[in-house]
């Protein structure tokens, strides 16, 4: 039960995130989609992703933004003055509508069960043993962003 | 023997990521001690170096007998290179060494040029682990790597608008594209329970049908955006033009490519028993493609633009071989698209190159300001011709050959449909004439004021990737076969893996 | 049998030679000429060479592997001619370049490319592999490119350079066409393996006749017929003797060539015969109204080159292989030499204008004279070598009955007769004009050329003989003959009658008109025919008539080609702004369009799977 | 590992969430709010991973791919967020509607 209830809240913040009109509490509300998600990850028995996502989800990503929009100066955005959003709202909904309810429908038609005996390899095991390329990858994932925000916000004089 | 997988990683990916790693601390030590333009020359001599050893490397690819062999590593497993990965390392390798080079020179001015390199080399390796990856999970990781290092790269002279727009542009767009298509993939996993390409393809009959394809549409209209097919392709004109002309070349010759490429790994390796539907969505977006491209790419007024739109026709040309090759179940088709990726990746380049020198030499990329420069930087213009009459498919330049292969193809398939696609291609080439031909006829026109511009020549080191290019168009345009080789091996695996 | 590796030289020297032009002019410019006129007569000796061992053809191979599959020549009587007059005629066009190009910028560029423009062009008719003769082709169509807009500081040559480009290029989207369904429904590209595989029924009706039409639009955009002809008038900006290399010597003579060349393949395809003659016949017609209606003297000798190669066109359509490739090589000399003495004359009147032309013959006799025997052989007068290939030509129309095409032939004839020789009028008679004052003599180099032509242009019939024979034993046409048998058969023929008529039609015309149109006293022959027969006031109207014909036609044909043109052009950039509009560079709505292309793919997989 | 869990539902809430997420991209003019909806996007995948791990009883796998997507869509975001501070350093705004000048 308290499954349907977090899937609610997400869906809950996600429109937050959406439609508030402070973009600050629109990253509040990012970050508590972040915790909602990651409560989720802990009761479906993942309770390392759980802390990533909590950690970086709620943590680094929300500071991340708070940083910015503070950087940027205009917290108060809001979108007070959009304009045109009426017409590309509409249609944007109305697919993100068709296509939910499509596939909602469609993938009820065949969801496995449950499996009964599969080979639950520990987190370590499968982190730093079989998925050991795609965690070299991420180191290379964070060096290149680190290297492109440096590029990025590089003071020397440029050309 | 070693195993492909082993090759891969140790001869491949290592010497690029730990060669970016390497550039980036040496170019940094170096440009603090020396100043900018020592340390920018040599991060540029150390990625030349390490791209040099990696290419020197993948020609030592055991081939068909290691192809059996296991490394006993659990981890490469996500690794499972062919010969189509070899053949997108020999088109890519090249390149790459010639846009180092001609950075050399082009970049000479700009700060920050050790991260250049170091991020140039990232996005090899990341291409690098696309075409090799033998899981959903490391293609994706590779995948985002590679969109990563270009986003940066787009964006390196941050000093004006147009790279931050265009790039700000690039990253939401690719984001969307990427987390679309890696959406699919996880579809894929909640309904097989595994990520290796391999296990997903011998559950996939088993599988309820809809997931499948849901996951189909998703994986290619993400990866689709990458590949700038139409109607998923806004990022591309801006992206590709507001580059550095170095990025640009690279970007189109082969960035685009290795997009698709997600692609065709993840068609053949999990949905062989799709082909017809395959078949069926890549020539449809293929004929809009090149038909898109061509038409808009005719009121450009701004070269590199024009150049970036000229990409997305050619990639419709690309995409349509393969379309037409799933569709029919023609060798011909695979022969045509992978040859086309190998032909247009030296001349788009080339293009590329030689427009960045005039542009930096003119201080203007509109088109109708570039009259006269011709005359006073012949070779570069010459160049510029070449590439595009190869880009406009007129024979004696490589892009006739592969595209002939292309037009082949449809006439082969004896369908009607066959020969209407076969005509679209036709005549789109006339169409593409449209504004390759006013270019050319501009730059060779009476001198304006931006030729009187032009002044001291152009550097050794930006002439030598242009020669080198010009003479691979020409080469393959009359000697085609020296390029097929391993094009004709990288269509073997396909039609091995299609049963064909 | 000729030791084959002399086909292979001949298409090897120019283009060597071109590449060699290069280093000549970066080491030592002043024998540029000299030795772009040394490779180009070698090549004449080549081709000259080759021509003994026509008859029985040879095939020299190199493997080629793959793509190409083979570089293959092979060629037999029908080629080894045209690669001859290319030579020949190229080889004299340098000499005369050497003084007629001397002021001229760019030179190196100039020898390369008309070196290699030769070279293609013979590549482009010895070989056997279509496909490497697309690559001919387009190489062809590339020189041309670049030659016709050789003075690109002058717009208008630089856009005609262009037209000629994109128009023929039109044309080649049917040949490419006709070429891979060839390809497709035999698996070669040897055009000889193609007929024989047609002739055991091996390619369906549907693909025959799709190739067959693809190679006639193909021709239609070289060889300049109606309705891809636009490019060729406009091609006068070009300098005189690359006028005279693409009119006489390479260029246009392809589409002839590939028509010729494939009439055995297409002629039994339902239409095509008829297509052919009609196409040739309409645009001969046209041209020469076209012709009568040009007051410069180059713009006329090009539209006279449009109206006979549709001649030339009409001749293949209606069966007469042996007539139409016999008038390709006379009309090849005499226009080559019409278009040097032409060249000689602007470049000393530095007008083309022919009103602002006159009296020039006292200045330049030999020039006049040589004018003369071109004028004659153009407009039929017999003994010289276009009379006996257009009544070869007449003949073969009576004899396959295509009366309706025949009549706009012989019109064309009676054009054809008025408007040449009032040229030569205009130019060489009558008061001399302020632009001929400075006029002088050419010097001998550009002589020698125009004497050697003129010569050609009365003799070159004789070899009428050989060249039957030698169709005749490659197997084009059914039986050889002789001089004699040409002049017994010419005599005798009702087709004389025709080309008689025209003659004496035209020729009425143009001596009735001479006194009232130039002032000057009468010559002889004019008076008589005015004042003798009284037709003076006739054939004015006559004239008359036709001028105004001629001027609605063209002017018609002028707005309609202008229209579709500028139709085509509105159209297509119109619709790429359109779609350049569409993209307002909105983040937003280009995302909007993202996502349904995503929703556009499901959809197709839906629409597919149900 | 037997939950009763409804997997439709959990299938369902994913498909909400990306495409809310889309959604988000799509209208939002504001690039903060651009980039919050790929967060939301990701967030969904890594939902898909985990359940999918956990229907398989592969918790290990599940939680690798979640946490590789994690990271990744911290990169993006990122660079995102330093992409959007140059763009205020040149236009001022952080609103498409004034990010304009590439087009055609």
């Amino acid at each position: 039960m308290l499954i349907y209830v977090l899937l609610a809240l997400m869906a809950l913040s996600a429109i937050l995130v959406i439609f508030c009109r402070d973009l600050l509490y629109a990253v509040i509300s990012l970050g508590t989609l972040s915790v909602f998600t990651s409560i989720l990850f802990y009761i479906l028995g993942s309770p390392f992703a759980s802390i990533m996502e909590l950690s970086i989800g709620a943590g680094l990503i929300t500071i991340l933004f708070m940083a910015t929009i503070s950087l940027v100066e205009q917290p108060r955005v809001g979108h007070a003055k959009y304009s045109g959003r009426s017409s590309i709202s509409f249609f944007a909904l109305a697919a993100v509508v068709a296509t939910t309810i499509w596939v909602a429908l469609s993938l009820a038609e065949g969801v496995p069960g449950p499996a009964a005996a599969a080979s639950a390899a520990a987190l370590p095991e499968v982190l730093w043993g079989i998925r050991l390329l795609d965690v070299m990858g991420l180191s290379v994932v964070i060096f290149t962003a680190s290297i492109g925000i440096g590029v990025l916000f590089r003071t020397e004089g440029g050309k | 023997m070693q195993s492909p997988e082993l090759f891969w990683a140790m001869r491949i990916l290592l010497p690029l990521f730990l060669g970016a790693v390497v550039t980036y601390v040496i170019g940094k030590i170096i440009s603090r001690i020396k100043g900018d333009r020592a340390g920018g020359v040599v991060a540029a001599v150390i990625a030349l170096v390490v791209t040099v050893a990696a290419y020197i490397l993948c020609f030592t690819y055991p081939g068909a007998a290691s192809a059996g062999a296991e490394s006993g590593i659990a981890w490469l497993g996500s690794l499972k290179p062919d010969a189509l990965s070899l053949l997108m390392a020999k088109i890519m390798f090249p390149l790459v060494i010639l846009v180092a080079i001609y950075s050399l020179g082009y970049m000479k001015d700009d700060s920050g040029t050790d991260k250049y390199y170091a991020l140039m080399l990232i996005m090899a390796g990341g291409m690098m682990g696309v075409v090799g990856a033998g899981d959903i999970i490391s293609l994706y990781v590779f995948f985002e790597i590679l969109s990563i290092s270009s986003y940066c790269l787009v964006s390196f002279r941050k000093e004006s608008w147009e790279p931050i727009e265009a790039g700000f542009k690039y990253v939401i767009i690719n984001a969307l594209g990427s987390t679309v298509a890696i959406f699919g993939l996880s579809l894929l996993y909640i309904y097989s329970g595994s990520v290796s390409m391999a296990e997903i393809a011998a559950h996939i009959s088993g599988l309820p049908d809809l997931p499948v394809l849901a996951a189909l549409a998703l994986i290619t209209g993400g990866f689709g955006v990458k590949a700038a097919m139409v109607p998923l392709h806004s990022w591309l004109p801006d992206a590709h033009s507001a580059a550095p002309s170095g990025i640009s070349a690279l970007l189109s010759g082969i960035v685009i490519q290795v997009g698709f490429f997600a692609l065709l790994r993840l068609i053949l390796g999990v949905f062989p028993l799709q082909m017809q539907m395959v078949g069926t969505i890549l020539i449809i977006l293929a004929a809009v493609t090149t038909t898109y491209g061509n038409f808009i790419a005719i009121a450009q007024k701004d070269i590199k633009r024009m150049l970036a739109y000229s990409s997305v026709a050619q990639m419709g040309y690309i995409i349509l071989g393969f379309g037409v090759g799933f569709y029919f179940h023609s060798a011909d088709g695979f022969t045509g698209g992978l040859f086309h990726i190998e032909t247009h990746a030296f001349m788009k380049a080339l293009a590329f190159l030689s427009v960045g020198c005039i542009i930096e030499k003119t201080g203007t990329r509109r088109i109708a300001d570039l009259k006269g420069v011709g005359r006073v930087m012949p070779a570069t213009a010459v160049a510029f011709t070449i590439a595009a009459l190869g880009l406009a498919g007129i024979p004696a330049f490589s892009g006739f050959m592969s595209k002939l292969m292309i037009y082949k193809c449809g006439f082969q398939a004896g369908t009607a449909l066959g020969v209407v696609l076969s005509s679209i291609a036709i005549l789109n080439s006339i169409i593409s004439l449209g504004y390759y031909m006013p270019a050319i006829h501009t730059l060779f026109s009476p001198a304006g004021e931006a030729a009187a511009k032009v002044k001291g020549t152009v550097s050794p080191a930006i002439l030598l990737p242009i020669v080198i290019m010009v003479l691979i168009t020409l080469v393959l345009g009359w000697h085609p076969d020296l390029g097929l080789g391993p094009v004709n091996a990288a269509v073997l695996e396909i039609l091995n893996i299609i049963g064909g | 049998m000729m030791n084959s590796s002399i086909y292979m030289a001949q298409i090897a020297v120019p283009i060597g030679g071109a590449a060699l032009t290069l280093l000549v002019g970066a080491i030592k410019p002043r024998l540029r000429p000299a030795f772009a006129f040394l490779v180009g007569a070698a090549t004449a000796c080549l081709t000259i060479i080759t021509l003994a061992g026509a008859g029985s053809p040879g095939r020299f191979v190199i493997p080629w592997q793959g793509v190409l599959n083979e570089f293959s020549l092979s060629p037999d009587g029908l080629s080894a001619y045209i690669a001859a007059a290319a030579g020949v005629l190229g080889c004299l066009i340098l000499l005369y370049s050497a003084r007629y190009m001397e002021h001229e910028e760019g030179l190196t560029r100039y020898y390369a490319l008309v070196l290699l423009f030769i070279g293609a062009m013979i590549g482009l008719v010895t070989t056997d592999n279509l496909l490497v003769m697309y690559f001919f082709w387009e190489t062809v169509g590339l020189c041309s490119y670049s030659l016709i807009g050789f003075n690109y500081d002058n717009p208008d040559a630089a856009k005609a350079g262009l037209k000629a480009f994109i128009t023929t290029k039109i044309g080649d989207v049917g040949l490419l066409t006709g070429i891979m369904t060839l390809y497709v429904s035999t698996g070669t590209f040897n055009i000889f393996e193609i007929i024989d595989a047609a002739a055991g029924g091996a390619i369906p009706a549907p693909a025959l006749s799709l190739a067959g039409f693809g190679f006639l639009m193909g021709a239609a955009g070289k060889s300049a017929q109606v309705p891809l002809h636009v490019w060729l008038p406009d091609a006068m900006e070009a300098p005189t003797s690359v006028s005279a290399l693409i009119h006489a010597a390479t260029m246009v003579n392809a589409g002839v060539y590939a028509i010729a060349r494939t009439y055995p393949l297409f002629s039994e395809v339902a239409g095509w015969t008829t297509a052919v003659t009609w196409v040739g016949a309409i645009t001969a017609l046209l041209a020469a109204c076209m012709a009568l209606y040009a007051r410069d003297l180059k713009r006329m000798l090009a539209y006279s080159t449009v109206s006979q190669l549709g001649y030339m066109m009409f001749g293949i359509g209606v069966g007469g292989l042996l007539a139409s490739q016999f008038h390709l090589l006379s009309h090849a000399i005499f226009k080559a030499l019409l278009f040097l003495c032409a060249g000689a004359v602007i470049h000393e009147v530095h007008t083309r204008n022919m009103d602002e032309m006159g009296g020039l013959g006292r200045k330049m006799p030999v020039i006049r004279t040589c004018y003369l025997i071109g004028v004659l052989a153009l407009a039929g007068v017999p003994i010289f070598n276009g009379f006996w290939s257009k009544d070869m030509l007449f003949a073969s129309a009576l004899h396959s009955g295509n009366i309706v095409p025949l009549v706009f032939a012989v019109a064309t004839a009676v054009l054809t007769v008025i408007y040449s020789l009032r040229s030569y009028f205009r130019v060489f008679t009558g008061e001399l004009s302020a632009a001929g004052e400075k006029a002088h003599q050419s010097p001998p180099s550009m002589l020698l050329p125009l004497v050697l032509l003129a010569v050609g242009a009365v003799t070159s019939w004789l070899i009428i003989g050989i060249y039957s024979a030698t169709l005749h034993q490659t197997g084009l046409i059914g039986e050889a003959i002789s001089v004699g048998h040409l002049i017994h058969e010419t005599v005798q023929s009702t087709a004389l009658l025709l080309s008689l008529l025209a003659l004496f039609l035209g020729g009425a015309v143009v001596f009735s008109t001479r006194k009232a149109k130039t002032a000057a006293a009468p010559s002889g022959l004019a008076l008589w025919a005015g004042k003798g027969f009284g037709f003076d006031q006739f054939y004015l109207a006559l004239l008359n008539g036709a001028y105004q014909v001629a001027g609605a036609v063209i002017s018609t044909y002028d707005s309609i080609s202008n229209w579709v043109g500028k139709a085509a052009i509105f159209l297509t950039v119109g619709f790429g702004k359109t779609l350049r509009n569409q993209n307002i560079g909105d983040l937003n709505k280009n995302l909007l369009w993202l996502v349904s292309g995503i929703v556009i793919i499901i959809a197709i997989v839906c629409v597919k799977r149900g | 590992m037997n939950l009763a869990v409804n997997w439709v539902w959990m299938l369902t809430a994913i498909v909400v969430i990306a495409g809310l997420g889309i959604f988000c991209i799509v209208t939002r003019r504001n690039m903060f709010r651009m980039l919050m909806g790929f967060t939301m996007l990701t967030k969904a995948v890594t939902l898909a991973f985990v359940t999918g791990g956990t229907l398989w009883g592969q918790p290990g796998l599940g939680q690798t791919l979640a946490i590789i997507v994690i990271v990744i869509e911290a990169a993006v975001t990122a660079v995102g967020l330093s992409m959007i501070v140059n763009i205020y350093r040149h236009y001022g705004a952080v609103n498409t509607n004034q990010i304009k000048r590439l087009r055609g």
